[in-house]
């Protein structure tokens, strides 16, 4: 039988944002319900922030801890930056969803749970003594108990689907119950259904079965008094879709490659979290992409060298122990000054660290992790929207200048996703490239009298023929040299060439108040936590302004003043202090860190609270 | 999906179609055309000077515009060679320039690209690159010159080095197995694998000329004196008086004969080796293995006799026809191109749904 | 020098009778004394259950105390074993287990150490460290874990994936063509090659207590299935039903026999081996390939045949003796030691000539 | 004939200090002609200081520029510190030689050059237009033409050599002429001579024949008016040797692992210039030290890591290049906290650089180059000698405090030389070591309360089994661990470990006033042309100090005390600012830089104009 429908009152209300956070068993299908969710508030013109938690096992035992795994979703009528410190709701489909989730959840937050779960078994998996839905472990938060499991196999019975199947599509009954709690439609996704599922037709009925009754079960039953509005936010105009930080990635640089009208290679070897950025670029042959899995990370730059060497955008991906391993060849591409990309998309170290989790950790290891003085140009994007266009920056400085390029992601930015307006790519400038083909007066290392880059002049030129390689090279001919004072001009002139960059890249913008008590001052993923963070401050009238770099190296020219114009700096990263290290180095400020290395983002009150502490600190002497 | 082999290649791709055209057009060169101007700096004697001169000697052979031939080396002092050579050439880092004449191929397929590297360069730091640009059928040429040590560091142990060699780093001798370049080879599964010596300039002219000619994945090992830190380490068999004797010259399809008075040749006794004198015993050609480049097992074999138990065997060891890299990168591109059309950046972006926000 | 074989061994140092009285001295283990406290993190269903329940059963046989077994891993799936067993475990980083190991071994040559891997760590990235491990005769046992797929970083292609497979990373199908894991072993000079399947049980048992007992470097592949990301990857020929007349069980000095009704067999033809029905024209036992593991010839071609134009080989391909790298590395210090007596310090630092300075 | 010997009269000078540099073709042995002058000279008693300088190439052409190898050798009867700034008398054995060496030679300075080799091919190799010696380009030296080749020739008559072998022994000939010119003694190298060819009673007969005939030539012709006397130093008392720094290392090491009844691994991959240390241990077998050449660096740190863990003291060495390669297996030892050395003997880069000549460039590779947080100890010896103290400093902390620790040296010091004062191995410490055998309450990650070094319970202690590997651990227990709090904390303990090594490290010592008008602060290589330099500027009255930092991570505790006492400091550094970088960013001082990245040591002079300008130049404001 299914739930009888009868007609009833709900009263409404308006909410500016609202987090919920589903959790599960790895095999309840998580990720898909979050996604879902996030598809339908992002297309009814929510903005909204999402931060997956994948466990670090493939599949770890069914209802264990380690096994759980979360999709944090926050959607607003207003502009948002982060996920949300806290869930307002939590979605629990068992006893370790439960366990490992439930202190995030504030005093009086909603809470959904799948009693069918909540077996002896599954209890003692996490070491719940009692079950916490008996005993009164739960009476500071609105708990609704729900037999999920039985009251989907309902919905679907008389379908020809094994038990196991049938079970798995438990996890749509429970976004049709948020999708009611929410008002959304379930028309986005029961559309997916059908793409996702169309040659499964059994599969897919049981899917919108499940979704439609999990929304009918919201409506009819008694236990919900209230359901929810959070209006569309105002948003720029344009056209939106929902992006991830690697889609972003590939599609910045497949797009930058057009551009600049060379051939994209990717060379690449798997690694979490850079790993889907080699799939989707995979995706692209018919853009001229060429990606190749190598053996390990150096053949992975290796090739990427070689593809620029051929005149390719030559690019690379990995994350912190690809680095390590591709450092040397790094420095090869910095002696022979060919354009190459490195994606570094951060996760927790030292050494195997934790792999699916985030930090941004790898700056100073890119800054100096290579032999001998090897500038390098850095950049790293600080949304997942705006990866688009750091990649886009990165093609731009590497063809420019002839130099490796250093894009920092992270864990974070790689899996959350955001709405981004889709640029017009027809307004996207070209890139030009200093390529050479004329013969009279050809050096290999004369130099570009603005930027310092050498002339790009690829085999298969006439009259070009040349020899590059690591060994010291010769001022403007580029022979092998030995001579002591060409090495320092030419130390000198790689340092210079990478400077120089500066000359080409926007000022350091500052939010707020162009002096004052504080400045926080940040890079990458940080940027939503801090941004909400320095709202906040202001709204309680606090001179605080917030600087965030998307240039790392060069800094931008202004970033000297800017720092000097408060009287504390701020520089909150999730690393003991790497940043922090640069800035203090180079304008001997008495910039402060604050860092909680967690693997996961910042909180919005960790900043506020760790800002107002040195406001409210005595200036140092 | 079964791999193609050359018979059902996929469409030549445009680039090399332009090779095709360039070969029509070019000029022919000669030898001097491939010296560049960097004044040549191995020890006086060394075997290095002979291979360079005789791969400046056949490059015109092949009728590629110079500018159309890369050398790419790793570190060593077989390394030096691109920048004597006057083509586009590349002095990368040690062990590693396998990988970048990978990347330079996929993305260069109209290059003719040649890897310079020597044992320990190869078969030390960089014998997991070798492996894989070998299995995946990169259209390089490998050429190893195997001296047995390290020349460029003054006198180390190599891979190749026999067992209990005294060297710098093992004053009480080598205790490691040393490998057989050939074999690893054949386990690289490279489509071509030969052998030459620096000395035997008109055998080592015509192994290069097979390899320019081959398309795919090519290994050449070439026995190289380095006369200052393991001089005549392969004397004992490639010194004129006795290298008929004690060296076997492989040619396809010819049985497997050696010897100064052309009287010794190689027969299998079940399915090992061993040697025989013609006429003893009523033993004829006939009875002798002959050579079959496109045989596996029989290059094993030919891999692993060496002196003194054995003539060495020189000349191609084993020659099979796969599609190459390239070709099947290219082949890829080309049927995406084919089914998903002209690039259409505006649906690329806009990926699956999208919404509007009205001004 | 000529390289001693284990006949000619130098004699066991110390450490090797220490290991020989804690041999006797042992109190008999089970099983159960190997299961660690550590709770098991594999998907549901996956291979690597078997095959750490099949290691942990004959562990005890070796008669080793459990704190002188160390258990050595690459990263991947396969990697988190050692977590598993109650020994001393070391989960080191990406393809380089082999490194650690060969340290360690040369440090403790009283330990028995196992290196446990999968077919990306040792063969993609680690590669070449597999090579030098084997050729150095270093005595390790290298256990890898054949799933023919990246399980960890949730399935791109793998060294050992069939051409044209379709993965996360080759979404048009790989282009890269497969190594054989026993051919290169046998390029790497191992001393022990076999392979064995994470279902059969009792093969898998055998195998691994051979390995236990051979002295010197071993490489095992272990077929292992991937139910998440490439199931059933060896099922046409590993399933119940199909494995006798699709597999081929080697047994060292006879004739080489398959099939349900074990009627058929290998027979040699000329030098290529060939699939025979016994009691058809005539042919009987006596016509087919005996295997000899010491033969390198009879491996090779044992390790290029495979289903569905061969049965596939299990067992033990090769099995050959050579002193090991630390009984090797032993002697060497011995002798020094014999030669130049006991450590002098002070004549140590004075190395050759000095002055005095009076006060 | 030989030159008839008559009775003359030569008077003698009483010199301070003579600085020699001989220069030929890689083949004429100058390294061994500069190695006898050395030993000569140290034996006799004075202070000496060298500086061999190779060719890069095996044999470069012969008479060709590149071909040129020298070796420079200051000796003196008062403490110094640097091989010279410029030689007062240069020995030139081809127009190559003379060439390459000349512009170092100071107007005024003696020119000894060997005639015979100046014919018209070799003087057009180097691309001499008419003959130096005939033209005047050589006259503000005071040049002695001698036919070297041919007067030794006469001298070897009769004996059965080819032409070839007796041309290779002229360079004793010189090295006779130049040890009557400084009234020393032959029998040194007599000996010598004796050892080395007593199997080949003809090449020995010849050396010492052409050994004499230098000398008696000297001795006899009117070309030479004054020979020159240098006293012996005033040295502490005490059995001395030369010893280049390469030595002083692996001996260090070597004993350092017997006081700590450790047996030695030592697992390498060739590399210029640090593959004599591994040619120098594989010399040790019968300390029970093992040397292992590795496939590459990675296996080579491989190794080093797995006998560390088997309870060995794992070591490896390399040149920069090979840092780069070895950092993600440093970055495991750093998690798995087991004791490791790092060798690093840097030569100048990036990339493969100038693979024989020198640079201090790696610092910030080895502090920085690994993913993650990665504190990791480095100490950097100062002179050759201290190559011996620092490599024992390096095993000690290492074992106290169960860390890596990188070992910075370069290849001017490993390849230069000094008198050493053997030490008394006895008086020597022993090194205590944190293993650990005792089963009850033992857990991996359990730490001494002082160091925070966890316990090395190696394989083969009974009940101690357990598993590290390069995962985060759970705090005390060592398993794997992706708790957040837990990430936190044992990134703190990490570098909170390294940060406690300065609780046990001697404070930074400084040569000249407490406080004042500048600080010279070095570290490494540059330790003598600083510290000659601050002796001149001591001299000259002014308030300068020198300090010099063997101990780069930790900084001593004082460190900061030391740089902010002084109204300048000045950072002198064979790379592009590396210390500088980081003492700016620790102690927020305004130091500067002075940078001559030239493949060579600084010359005394330039480091003192450099601080008479900053002495001069206005305070900042
Ligand atoms: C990463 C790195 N490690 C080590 C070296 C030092 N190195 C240069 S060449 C070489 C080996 C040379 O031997 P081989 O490859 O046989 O070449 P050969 O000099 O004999 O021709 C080594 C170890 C280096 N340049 N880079
Ligand atoms: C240096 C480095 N590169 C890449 C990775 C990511 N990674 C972890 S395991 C793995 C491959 C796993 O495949 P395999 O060795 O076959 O083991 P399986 O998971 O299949 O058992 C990769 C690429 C890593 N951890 N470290
Ligand atoms: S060292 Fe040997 S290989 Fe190198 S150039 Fe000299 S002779 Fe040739
Ligand atoms: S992903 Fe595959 S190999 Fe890894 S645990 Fe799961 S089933 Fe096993
Ligand atoms: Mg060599
Ligand atoms: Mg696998």
């Amino acid at each position: 039988m299914t739930t009888p429908i009868k007609e009833r009152v709900v009263d409404v209300q308006d909410l500016e944002r609202v987090t919920i956070r589903f959790a599960g068993d790895s095999g309840d299908g998580m990720q898909v319900t979050g996604t879902q969710f996030t598809r339908t508030a992002a297309v009814f013109g929510n903005d909204i922030s999402t931060l997956p938690d994948f466990p670090a096992e493939i599949r770890a035992p069914a209802g264990s801890l380690p096994g759980v795994s979360g999709f944090q979703i926050s959607f607003s009528s207003s502009d948002i930056h982060t996920p949300g410190d806290q869930p307002d709701v939590l979605v629990a489909m068992n006893p370790a969803a439960l366990k490992a989730n439930i202190g995030d959840l504030p005093a009086g937050g909603a809470l959904i749970v799948n009693t069918d779960a909540f077996t002896g078994p599954n209890l003692q998996k996490v070491g719940y003594g009692t079950n916490p839905l008996s005993d009164d472990s739960l009476k500071a938060y609105t708990v609704f108990e729900i037999p999920i499991t039985t009251l989907n196999a309902r919905a679907l019975e008389g379908l020809e689907m094994t038990n196991k199947q049938v079970d798995l599509t438990k996890n749509f009954f429970a976004l049709g119950i948020m999708f009611w709690l929410y008002e959304r439609s379930m028309d986005p996704t029961l559309h997916w259904i059908g793409e996702k599922f169309g040659k499964r037709p059994v599969i897919a009925e049981a899917n919108v079965r499940a979704l439609k009754a999990g929304y009918a079960f919201g409506e009819t039953t008694e236990i919900f008094h209230t359901h929810y509005r959070v209006a569309p936010a105002h948003l720029p105009p344009g056209t939106y879709r929902n992006i991830t930080g690697n889609e972003a990635t590939a599609l910045g640089f497949a797009v930058a490659a057009q551009k600049a009208h060379r051939d994209l290679f990717y060379g690449s070897y798997p690694i979490t979290p850079a790993s889907d950025v080699l799939h989707q670029l995979s995706g692209y042959k018919h853009l001229g992409v060429t990606t190749f899995q190598a053996e390990d990370e150096i053949a992975a730059i290796g090739s990427a060298i070689g593809a620029s060497y051929g005149g390719a955008l030559g690019m690379t991906g990995t994350s912190g122990p690809g680095i390590a391993l591709k450092s040397e060849a790094m420095n090869l591409a910095v002696m022979v000054e060919l354009p190459l990309i490195v994606i570094d998309v951060q996760r927790a170290g030292p050494s195997t660290g934790m792999p699916t989790k985030n930090e941004q950790s790898d700056l100073l290891q890119v800054m100096f992790g290579r032999n001998g003085d090897s500038p390098i140009a850095v950049v790293a994007p600080a949304t997942p929207g705006e990866c688009f266009d750091m990649a886009f920056e990165a093609v731009r400085i590497a063809l420019r200048s002839m130099t490796p390029v250093v894009y920092l992601s992270d864990a974070f930015l790689a899996t959350g996703s955001e709405p981004w307006s889709i640029p017009n790519v027809d307004m996207l400038p070209d890139i030009s490239v200093p390529n050479r083909t004329e013969r009279t007066g050809f050096q290999p290392y004369a130099r570009d009298p603005l930027t310092l880059a050498r002339p790009w002049a690829v085999p298969g030129t006439p009259g070009l023929e040349h020899r590059i390689g690591g060994l010291e090279k010769a001022d403007v001919t580029g022979n092998v040299s030995y001579d002591p004072d060409n090495h320092h001009l030419m130390q000198t002139l790689r340092a210079e060439k990478i400077a120089r960059i500066a000359d080409d890249i926007p000022d350091l913008e500052v939010f707020g108040p162009e002096r004052g008590d504080l400045l926080i001052l940040g890079w990458g993923s940080t940027y939503g936590a801090i941004r909400s963070a320095v709202e906040r401050l202001q709204t309680q009238g606090r001179s605080v302004a917030h600087a965030h770099l998307r240039y790392l190296n060069p800094f931008p020219r202004n970033t000297g003043a800017v720092v000097q114009s408060y009287r504390r700096v701020l520089i909150p990263e999730v690393n003991l202090g790497q940043l922090l290290l640069l800035v203090r180095a180079r304008y001997l400020v008495d910039a402060v860190g604050y860092d909680r290395v967690r693997g996961k983002p910042f909180r919005i009150a960790e900043i506020e609270s760790e800002a107002i502490r040195l406001l409210e600190e005595e200036a140092r002497p | 999906m079964t791999e193609p082999t050359v018979g059902e290649q996929p469409p030549l791709s445009p680039e090399n179609d332009r090779v095709l055209q360039q070969l029509q057009a070019a000029v022919p060169l000669t030898r001097k055309d491939f010296v560049s101007d960097q004044e040549v700096r191995w020890c006086p004697g060394c075997g290095d000077y002979s291979i360079l001169a005789q791969t400046q000697k056949v490059m015109p052979d092949f009728g590629y515009p110079k500018e159309n031939i890369v050398f790419i080396s790793g570190i060593g002092c077989s390394g030096r060679l691109p920048y004597y050579m006057n083509t586009y050439g590349f002095h990368t880092i040690h062990g590693r320039a396998t990988t970048l004449a990978t990347g330079l191929k996929a993305a260069r397929p109209d290059l003719m690209v040649w890897v310079i590297t020597g044992d320990g360069d190869a078969l030390s730091i960089g014998g997991n690159h070798l492996l894989h640009s070998m299995r995946r059928n990169v259209d390089i040429k490998v050429i190893m010159f195997n001296n047995r040590i390290y020349g460029l560091t003054k006198g180390q142990a190599s891979p190749t080095s026999e067992f209990g060699k005294v060297t710098k780093s093992s004053p009480a001798g080598t205790i490691d197995h040393p490998i057989s370049p050939l074999t690893v080879a054949l386990a690289a599964e490279a489509s071509l694998i030969a052998r030459s010596v620096d000395t035997h300039t008109e055998h080592l002219q015509n192994t290069l000329d097979r390899v320019g000619r081959h398309k795919g994945s090519v290994f050449v090992e070439v026995l190289q004196n380095c006369n200052i830190f393991n001089d005549g380490a392969h004397r004992d068999f490639t010194d004129r008086e006795v290298r008929e004797d004690r060296m076997l010259v492989l040619e396809h399809g010819k049985p497997m004969i050696f010897g100064k008075d052309r009287d010794r040749g190689i027969r299998l006794n079940g399915h090992q080796p061993e040697i025989v004198t013609l006429g003893v015993d009523g033993i004829t050609e006939a009875d002798l293995l002959v050579h079959d480049e496109g045989d596996p097992l029989i290059a094993f074999m030919l891999s692993r006799i060496y002196w003194p138990d054995f003539p060495v065997p020189v000349g191609v060891i084993l020659d099979v026809k796969r599609a190459t890299h390239d070709e099947l990168l290219t082949a890829q591109r080309e049927d995406a191109i084919a089914r998903r059309g002209k690039v259409d950046l505006r649906a690329l972006l806009e990926g699956g749904e999208t919404w509007e926000v009205p001004a």
